[in-house]
């Protein structure tokens, strides 16, 4: 412990801006995590099966739309639309997986990995949105209410208890036959749902937790104030346990929605839920369907699960960072 | 040293008078709280400009709960604290709030939680200054650099970016203590800082803050459950048993002449290093309590082998008993006897 | 205890009101609703629409239906269900009640076991290859998407090897033969559960009582819990109607896997994390010290205590077991709640919805007493 | 555990044998039926469901004939007579006799007679039972019933018109005996309606059908018992080619002949059962656990108003024993114009982008089959109401020359572009850009909502097709694919808060939906006429055709509004779906299987299932 | 007197991924039946560590390298699982540090003690090992009704006595109390220490004693080992540690202990930090910080040797330590 022997690039240089410094400190801590990150396998597998779907979706896809999949497009004019794209080549949709169509076209003709790498970005944005959303609420509740105690406290905790009764599926099920819930209200749904229930009770005991530290009282006695003590001291300290739950909320969103597209429920053009309901509205998904057909469900549900397992992979690798107690000597 | 210093040395910085300070016991949420801990139950004293007492008792007696009241972490419930001439029981305004909180500090017992750990030691250090816009950046880089090399953190620019965690704790303390003294306070609270830490870094860390104080002629209330270090860090000696002052008096005064019966209970259970020395050992009863809505007698009542009658109906006074050693005990009470 | 239950139901009491409301209002918010059902069905006159909105009361003010709701909650008079007129919605929630609570209640329970023994496991032979691939397994099957599971479930058991009926909840040709209500054997069947559940707490009770010795006590409570079960089993053997009640029990098998599989990973993910932070405590290493046999110390020290954060998470967890009800229920043919909430969704049938959103919600509610109140047995340090 | 199972293996196949018994099949459906209760079924829980196991009981005085759906007589004995203008307490009636079939008897024995007629009519009359009852026995048009003697009624009507045919003489029929108690105990209820609408189960209920209905065990099956001496068994109704249809009904010695004479070549005869013992309806909660049924042959057939989808079809054709059918549906996808809003108010617009919907394309390419294209509201299949005469707009052409066709009709209306769309050697090879309306403004954004794909791919997917086709010549149309309940509530809002929406009808043999859906009267908010169509030539056609009872004349009437209707497009008919229907061969046998809206359809009686035969094991 | 317990050359390393923890490096000694040893040492010098490899309890990653602990004679290092288990409690019993922690929180505490009696003795009945948990808790100074309760209806120091009784309950022939008294207050310390030495003495037990506080350890050894950094650096009768203490780490400890009897001395400091035991170097762990300290100190390792009859030492130069020690402190 004593003898940190590494060297320090700030210690000759004192007088360097102190925001340069921070910023290297930024840097060298996020390597330290990094190093406790990658020795974990789980988190590891998990945020390169996230990167493999970032690249495809956010780089391959558009490469692909405007440069192969364009000459089945429609017109020529037009990059590749996975929604309408139609191969007038085929003869019979769905049709197996070709070298035109890498994982073959779904019964409407249209390229199933297009569809697969064109949801991608959505499905990132949909459960990256429900997330922040989710950790800005949870954080922001947790720490006032542990901060601050009574009435307020009472109040967001009952509330919490509410939500956690609530059986999110069927209660998403309910609000989206009544209501038009496209991608972006389905995130907004999801993340001020969860953003009251258990992330707040979890990151509020934890802003107990750190709310009776002796680094507290001592700001307290240098004449902090409250919102001073909540944002230098509490937020940074919880900050590391909401990233952890950030990313199971990825999990849940991303699953939530695929359950949703599945039953149909969702105002939505394309997703991998939808892929799947696509398929099974038209039978595909039946009996030896299921072996002859196979393209039309694997990639999607692969794809949701391996998303959904590598958030949550993410998540449990981040929990050896954040909890050193999980951590192996 | 100038004679106005010389002067200022005797004035008395810290002046309570009969401070109470009761903890609401819960008995659910919608009732109110009906009975009461009586942490801190009337108790008086003053620190003059560069003198130590220590707080003495076991756990649980209040002790740490009065350093922190003094520091204004918690709002008193009775009483009256003076600090520099001025009443400071109720601070009103920002501004007196920013003087008192750049005059006082407090030092806590534990240098592995009083760190936050997601900053740096500048940041730590440098804090107060922060808190109480002080100085620009530069100004506080100094400040900081110096003081970490008063407290022994050299040289202090090799530390001024580590974590605490990369510290030892014998580190950790003398960064808390260097937090503590940026801004020159008058006058500390130490809670039992030297308690973790290994025998032989914690006769380093006493050295360093006797050295402290008496370089920056501060003021210091000691924090402790060891007579011993009690013994080494102060000049007077306050014993307190569950909220109550039970004996008060010179260093060596309790130290060699212990009157209450607590007091000499205490001093006599600390163990000595030296296995020929055959302590004679006081017994007393059971184990401390709590004082909840206590009774109006001496809380000692219970566990002394000495109560009398007097004693379950009265609560005894803190009495000189001659040249400023007081003790609260109805065996030294000649009106009473 | 008796003090700590009544406080559970009062709050519980109130968590109901503001989830009615919640419910209610959320419902009602939103745009749609019976008069776009009635608008696209073109056999149907303006008038004839006229009158069916009168019918349903629809056009008084929302606060007014509210309140009437709310009261008529505790009356259990949910309103009508539209796409059942006039059938009352808790006749029909009283209906699919009980089947949702045998097939949860049996998953649940199962996937609990399930989770809480591999999730030993899993903390005690730390590091181990297996470790590794047994947490990727349950994270899987955590994730799965349920849908995909249940298909090929029902392929691979149902299809293929056609050793597990397909799907629906009993056998038409085994029923046509008989007058019995299916609804009868479901709750008779619940009753059963019940009394073998009794019999085990009193004889595990007893079993206290008598002996203080583990493998006695184990004995007596084993023993008893196999005569209980025993005489469950040739009670409903001997009874005429028990090869119906086989028949929904082997009708449950499947639907029971579903569930269990996409849930047991969540228990054991926490009880693996849970005993990996029991095993450190100094008590372990106390029991270790004392010469304990390596089992014991694993199930009678760490497990046991490691359970009771596991138990509080299982809590927290019953919302999502419900979610995956109502996937697992659509794609099984099982009516239960869930099904009955989706599809009266779909046929956009407010009452039922809401009545069904609500008794779920109520559902949770009271598996979150009961859990509570198993805590409180478990974890000594709570006494109220 | 392992005891259980096997204990639990040997009860199954127990009851695997029990099942051999002949004369039973089983058919499957996707939903849950909510009430058995007539009064319930016809009102507000009319459901296809409900129907399937539930109507088998009732008859009716007229109904229509299998296959060719014309008028014929039921229960009652030949043709009613012409309506005669009557002036009764000052008011104007019309009024026509009837007579009943004699000797006809409900299962429990009790004879048919003039009573239950008259009951069945006058409970929900009186009752004003919603739904169907409504509609069939309209306030406007039925007056009153009269027992004239115990086989003959008189029934009095305000004014002439068709749904005195298609409604009132075919409104249900239910037995006196057993309903009178409960109808009695309803007027004393605070809501006699709902007490008549809630009252069952409703099981033991003698019916004058093939079946009697005795088993509901909830959410699981229902199953039906034929009837013993079942009066109409042995009838045998025979279907000349020159269109004379004939009944001969040994059991009443009755031989009669319809519309034409009984000569020449016989297309088909049917001799009505019932063959089964039973039916049992299985119900399965979605159609992937039916279709594995189905290729497990636990049941015979599905039931399923809305066909099936291609991937099951697929699945099906891999076991021989299956058979598959194709038939159109009755119903279409179209899409609707505001007309209240420019330019859709302009007929210009609305035929350029008739022109644009390549049907063909949509449905036979991109569709790939699911979807059988329809230009018309009256579909072919309705042989009798459905007018030759009307030509779609840009039949035959390729998509090229569709978008030539719709710009020339844009140009000569006209409109101009920003950048005009060109098109070279069949291809367009300039997209338009900025159409510009005649008045010289630009055309703003115009919205389609359709249903989106959660809801219905086929309607997205069209929806997305027409977007691109109307873009590619410069027609800012936006496909805005929104929930089901968004575009209802838009459409029948106060308002008409829409440019264009996508929706679907299902719709029935007698095409009174024509005026419902573009009388200017129905433009209302609310109302069914959604395009706000107003034109005053079509409404005096459409009021003519109502008011018809004679069908051949009826006729007429609707080809003519049918025109009108093609000529000011306020709807484009986009598509109708086949319906594709399954069965096993090896267990079930069907009369017939070509029927519009497929064997289940409501017009051939829900199966025919007087006409379906189990096929037995030679096991 | 015949040695009940001895350690020879205990080694015991644990393996991280940056190298090996030199957490016990080559400790011997000798605990003779009936008598008291002490175990003194600041944080992280190999006590508990010794302890625990004593009674085999030891962390996954921790390896003895080398080394015996003979009991009775037998190498317990050498024991399968099972009969170390036999010897674990019947043989060597413990007092652990956190007495809070040590007590299963879900269980009474009587039962806990039955349990460990009831598995070293299966032929005792229920009722007889409840009878002996009450004359325990008498022996210790507890309320036999406390049987029934749970470890959270105890006090600090009720629980300690508890762990004090469920050490005693399968009559052991040694006693580990590794820091038995750190979180008590000083007048419960002072009481658990007596009515220990006193149990101690009565049952004529032995006992291994491991505290950083020199002065506890003071009051209940006969003979006290100094430790740091992973060594046994002075080993010796407590009298001779205490009056003549030769290594000048010892030196450096005594003087800086503040005591409350005797004339206020100046506290003398030991400079520096203990050092890092991970690969740590094979010289003289205290060199740096000994103010004594010659070139022969920072290169090689001191053995570890008797200087006098049954005084041993790990330092060079223990011979001229008097005069030097005096003169350091005196300025």
């Amino acid at each position: 412990m004593s003898n940190t022997t590494e060297e320090m690039t700030a210690s000759s240089e004192v007088f360097e801006s102190p925001f340069k410094i921070k910023l290297k400190l930024m840097w060298r801590a996020f390597k330290e995590n990094w190093k406790i990150f990658s020795e974990s396998k789980i988190g590891m597998l998990g945020f390169w099966i996230v990167i493999i779907f970032a690249v495809a979706g956010f780089i391959v896809y558009p490469i692909l739309a405007s440069t192969v999949w364009k000459s089945t497009s429609l017109s020529s004019m037009v990059s590749y639309n996975p929604v309408t794209g139609y191969d007038f080549t085929i003869a019979s949709n769905p049709a197996p997986p070709s070298l035109t169509h890498l994982l073959g076209t779904d019964p409407l003709g249209r390229d199933i990995l297009a569809q697969l790498l064109y949801s991608t970005p959505r499905e990132f944005a949909l459960g990256i949105i429900a997330a922040l959303i989710t950790v800005f609420l949870g954080t922001t509740i947790g720490t006032i209410s542990a901060f601050y105690g009574g009435v307020v406290d009472t109040f967001f905790m009952r509330l919490a208890d509410l939500t956690l009764l609530f059986p999110f599926i069927p209660f998403l099920i309910v609000i989206s036959g009544m209501m038009t819930v496209n991608l972006f209200m389905l995130a907004l749904i999801l993340g001020v749902l969860s953003g009251f229930g258990g992330i707040t009770i979890i990151l509020r005991s934890q802003a107990m937790i750190v709310k009776v530290k002796p680094f507290i009282e001592s700001a307290k006695v240098s004449g902090a104030s409250n919102p001073y003590i909540i944002v230098n001291h509490i937020i940074p300290n919880i900050m590391p346990l909401s990233f952890l739950y950030m990313m199971f909320n990825v999990t849940g969103a991303i699953f939530s929605e695929a359950v949703l597209s599945f039953f149909g429920l969702l105002n939505i053009r394309m997703s991998w839920g939808l892929m799947i309901y696509t398929a099974d509205t038209a039978g595909y998904i039946v009996g030896t369907n299921i072996g002859t057909y196979w393209w039309l469900w694997l990639p999607p549900g692969a794809a949701i699960t391996l998303i959904c397992g590598a958030f949550y992979f993410i998540g449990r690798g981040l929990d050896e960072v954040v909890n050193p107690r999980l951590r192996r000597r | 040293m100038p004679k106005v210093e010389m002067a200022n040395a005797t004035d008395v910085v810290l002046k309570v008078e009969n401070l109470k300070k009761f903890f609401p016991v819960r008995k659910g949420v919608f009732s109110r709280a009906k009975s009461f801990l009586h942490a801190v139950d009337d108790i008086s004293f003053e620190i003059k400009r560069g003198e130590v007492l220590a707080l003495v008792g076991e756990s649980g007696c209040g002790k740490t709960t009065t350093g922190k009241t003094l520091v204004k972490l918690y709002e008193p419930t009775g009483g009256k604290i003076k600090f520099l001439d001025r009443d400071v029981t109720d601070l009103r305004s920002d501004v007196d709030k920013k003087w008192f909180h750049s005059k006082s500090q407090m030092i806590f017992q534990d240098p592995f939680e009083s760190l936050n750990p997601r900053k740096t030691i500048f940041d730590i250090v440098s804090e107060p200054m922060n808190i109480q816009n002080k100085g620009n950046l530069k100004y506080r880089e100094e400040k900081t650099m110096e003081i970490l090399k008063r407290v022994g953190i050299s040289p202090p620019n090799a530390f001024l970016w580590r974590y605490p965690h990369e510290l030892s704790g014998g580190q950790r303390q003398r960064v808390a203590i260097a937090r503590a003294l940026v801004m020159n306070p008058e006058f500390v609270v130490a809670d039992e800082p030297t308690s973790m830490l290994d025998v032989s870094i914690r006769t380093q860390v006493m050295k360093l803050m006797m050295d402290l104080i008496s370089d920056m002629n501060m003021s210091f209330l000691y924090i402790t459950h060891d007579f011993a270090v009690a013994r080494y860090m102060s000049d007077y000696i306050s014993v307190m048993y569950l909220g109550k002052m039970v004996e008060y008096g010179k260093t060596e005064e309790i130290i060699q002449n212990p009157l209450h019966p607590y007091t000499k209970a205490l001093i006599s259970s600390v163990p000595v290093p030296d296995p020929e020395f055959k302590r004679k050992s006081i017994q007393i009863k059971g184990g401390i309590g709590k004082a909840i809505d206590p009774l109006p007698r001496c809380r000692f009542y219970d566990r002394c082998l000495l109560a009398m009658d007097i004693c379950a109906k009265k609560e005894p006074p803190l009495l000189d008993v001659g040249s400023g050693h007081k003790v609260a005990c109805f065996l030294y009470d000649k009106k009473e006897k | 205890m008796i003090k700590y239950i009544g406080k559970r139901l009062a709050q519980i009491l109130i968590l109901l009101v503001i989830y009615v409301a919640v419910v209610f209002f959320l419902l009602h918010s939103m745009p749609g609703g019976i008069k776009a059902i009635l608008a696209t069905n073109p056999t149907l006159t303006p008038a004839a629409r006229e009158s069916i909105l009168k019918a349903f009361g629809l056009n008084q003010s929302l606060p007014m239906q509210f309140v009437l709701y709310l009261k008529n909650i505790f009356t259990l008079n949910l309103g009508i269900s539209y796409s059942f007129y006039p059938t009352p919605v808790w006749t029909i929630i009283a209906q699919r009640l009980p089947r949702t609570i045998l097939l949860f209640t049996s998953a649940t329970l199962i996937s609990f076991f399930v989770g809480f023994a591999s999730g030993k496991s899993l903390a005690w032979k730390r590091g181990k290859i297996s470790e590794y691939v047994s947490t990727v397994i349950g994270v899987i099957a955590y994730t799965i998407f349920t849908p995909l599971l249940i298909f090929t479930l029902i392929w691979f058991f149902g299809s293929f090897l056609g050793i597990f009926p397909l799907n629906q909840f009993l056998n038409p040709d085994l029923w046509l033969h008989t007058n019995l209500d299916a609804q009868t054997i479901f709750l008779y069947l619940l009753l059963t559960i019940s009394l073998v559940g009794l019999a085990m707490l009193v004889s595990f009770i007893l079993a206290q009582k008598i002996s203080h010795r583990v493998k006695t006590r184990k004995i007596i409570f084993y023993i008893s819990t196999a005569i209980a079960s025993a005489l469950a089993i040739f009670w409903w053997a001997v009874s005429p109607v028990g090869i119906y009640a086989f028949d929904i029990l082997w009708h449950m098998i499947l639907p029971v896997i579903s569930v269990t599989i996409v849930s047991y990973a969540g228990t054991m993910l926490v009880m693996r994390d849970s005993m990996l932070e029991t095993i450190k405590e100094d008590f372990i290493t106390t029991a270790r010290a004392k010469g304990l046999p390596d089992k014991v110390v694993r199930d009678k020290h760490a497990a046991r205590t490691a359970m009771l954060p596991v138990i509080t998470n299982f809590v927290l967890s019953m919302g999502f077991v419900v979610s995956g009800g109502v996937i697992t229920e659509s794609l099984f043919s099982w009516p239960g709640m869930g099904m009955t909430l989706l599809n009266s969704t779909l046929a956009k049938d407010y009452p039922l919805a809401s009545g069904a959103l609500i008794f779920t919600g109520i559902f949770v509610l009271f598996a979150h007493l009961i859990v509570d109140i198993v805590y409180a047995f478990l974890d000594p340090r709570i006494r109220y | 555990m392992k005891k259980v199972s096997v204990l639990v293996l040997i009860v199954i196949a127990a009851f695997g044998i029990i099942t051999l018994g002949a004369g039973v099949i089983n058919y499957a459906m996707l939903s849950g039926v909510t009430t058995l209760n007539i009064w319930s079924m016809l009102g507000p829980n009319a459901t296809a469901w409900n129907f399937y196991p539930g109507l088998v009981k009732y008859g009716s005085l007229y109904g229509q004939s299998d296959k060719t759906y014309q008028v014929v007589p039921n229960l009652a004995d030949g043709f009613w007579t012409p309506l005669k203008k009557v002036t009764e307490n000052g008011k104007t009636l019309y009024v026509t006799t009837v007579k009943l079939l004699k000797g006809v008897k409900w299962s429990d024995g009790t004879p048919f007679t003039a009573d239950d007629v008259v009951f069945s009519y006058e409970v929900p009359f009186k009752l004003s039972l919603p739904g169907n009852w409504k509609a069939t026995l309209d306030p406007s048009i039925f007056d009153k019933i009269v027992k004239v003697n115990d086989y003959t009624v008189k029934i009095y009507i305000k004014k002439p018109s068709g749904k005195f045919v298609y409604g009132i003489l075919m409104s249900t029929i239910v037995q006196k005996k057993y309903w009178e108690p409960i109808y009695e105990k309803a007027l004393k209820a605070k809501d006699p309606a709902k007490y008549m609408m809630s009252y069952g189960p409703v099981l033991n209920e003698p019916s004058i059908g093939a079946f009697t209905l005795p088993k509901w065990q909830k959410g699981a099956f229902l199953a039906t018992n034929a009837v013993s001496d079942y009066t109409f068994k042995g009838q045998q109704e025979i279907e000349y080619a020159n269109g004379a249809i004939r009944y001969v009904i040994p059991s009443l010695n009755k031989d009669d002949t319809y519309y034409g004479k009984a000569e020449g070549k016989i297309d088909n005869t049917f001799v009505t059962g019932p063959y089964v013992d039973s039916i049992i309806y299985k119900i399965y909660q979605n159609q992937s656990a039916a279709v594995s049924a189905l290729l497990k042959g636990t049941i015979g057939f599905i039931l399923n108003p809305n066909g099936m989808q291609k991937g099951f079809v697929a699945q099906l054709k891999t076991n021989s024993n299956i058979k598959i059918v194709s038939n159109p549906s009755l119903g279409f996808r179209y899409i609707a114009f505001n007309m209240r809003r420019y330019p859709m108010s302009d007929r210009a617009f609305r035929v350029a982008i008739a022109y644009l919907v390549d049907r063909n394309l949509l449905c036979n390419k991109i569709l790939q089959g699911v979807a059988i294209p329809l230009s018309t509201v009256v579909p072919p299949g309705n042989k009798f109401w459905y007018d030759s005469k009307v030509k779609p707009y840009g039949a035959g052409m390729t998509t090229a020359e569709r978008y030539g066709a719709a710009i020339k009709v844009l140009k000569d209306a006209g409109y101009t572009w920003l950048v005009e769309p060109k098109i070279k050697n069949g291809h367009l090879v300039q997209r338009g850009m900025g159409l510009i309306a005649p008045n010289g403004k630009m055309i703003k954004q115009i919205t389609m909502m359709a249903p989106s794909a959660g809801y219905d791919p086929m309607r997205a997917t069209a929806a997305l097709w027409i977007e691109k086709w109307a873009n590619d010549i410069g027609i800012p149309i936006v496909a805005d694919l929104t929930s089901f309940n968004n575009i209802v509530n838009a459409v029948w809002s106060e308002n008409f808060n829409f440019d264009i929406y996508m929706l679907g009808w299902g719709i029935t043999i007698y095409p009174d939906y024509i005026r419902d859906f573009f009388y200017s009267k129905n433009a209302g908010p609310g109302g069914f006429n959604t395009p706000g169509y107003d034109n005053p030539a079509f409404d005096k056609i459409a009021d003519e055709f109502i008011d018809q009872t004679d069908m051949n004349k009826a006729r007429e009437y609707a080809f003519k509004a049918e025109e009108i209707l093609n000529k000011d497009v306020p709807y484009v008919v986009l598509f109708t779906t086949p319906m594709l229907e399954a069965y096993r061969t090896d267990k079930i046998s069907f009369a017939y299987t070509k029927a519009l809206d497929g064997i289940q359809s409501g017009y051939s009686g829900y199966g025919e299932t007087s006409l379906v035969k189990a096929v037995q094991y030679s096991k | 007197m015949k040695p009940i317990l001895e350690v020879e050359n205990l080694k015991m390393y644990y393996s991280t991924k940056l190298g090996y923890v030199k957490a016990v490096d080559g400790i011997s000694f000798v605990l003779n039946e009936g008598e008291s040893l002490g175990l003194v040492g600041e944080s992280g010098c190999g006590k508990t560590t010794t302890s625990m490899a004593i009674m085999r309890l030891l962390a996954e990653n921790a390896e003895i390298l080398s080394g015996h602990i003979y009991f009775k004679g037998k190498d317990l290092l050498k024991l399968n699982n099972e009969e170390m288990n036999k010897v674990r409690w019947a043989g060597i019993s413990m007092i652990f540090q956190a007495a809070m922690n040590s007590l299963n929180p879900v269980y009474k505490v009587g039962d806990q003690i039955i349990e460990a009696i009831i598995t070293h003795e299966p032929n005792v009945t229920f009722e007889e090992a409840r009878e002996r948990v009450v004359n325990l808790y008498k022996l210790v100074g507890l309320d036999p009704k406390r049987i029934d309760n749970y470890p959270h209806e105890y006090s600090g120091g009720m629980k300690q006595r508890a762990i004090i009784a469920m050490s005693l309950s399968c009559n052991p022939d040694m006693i580990i109390a590794d820091e038995p008294t750190t979180a008590l207050d000083v007048i419960v310390q002072d009481m658990i220490l007596k009515e220990m030495s006193r149990i101690q003495k009565k049952l004529n037990m032995s006992m291994i004693y491991i505290s950083h506080d020199i002065a506890v350890i003071a009051e209940v050894a006969e003979k006290i080992g100094i430790m740091y950094a992973g060594k046994l650096v002075e080993l010796s009768d407590s009298v001779t540690i205490f009056k003549r203490p030769a290594h000048p780490y010892t030196i450096g400890l005594m003087s800086s202990f503040p005591s409350v009897k005797g004339e206020k001395k100046e506290l003398v400091t030991i400079p520096g930090e203990p050092p890092n035991l991970l690969n740590a170097p094979d010289s003289c762990r205290f060199a740096p910080r000994c103010p004594f300290a010659t070139k022969e100190c920072l290169e090689k390792e001191p053995p570890y040797e008797e200087i006098e009859p049954n005084h041993f030492i790990a330092c060079f130069h223990p011979q001229n330590l008097r005069k030097q020690v005096n003169e350091y402190a005196k300025g």
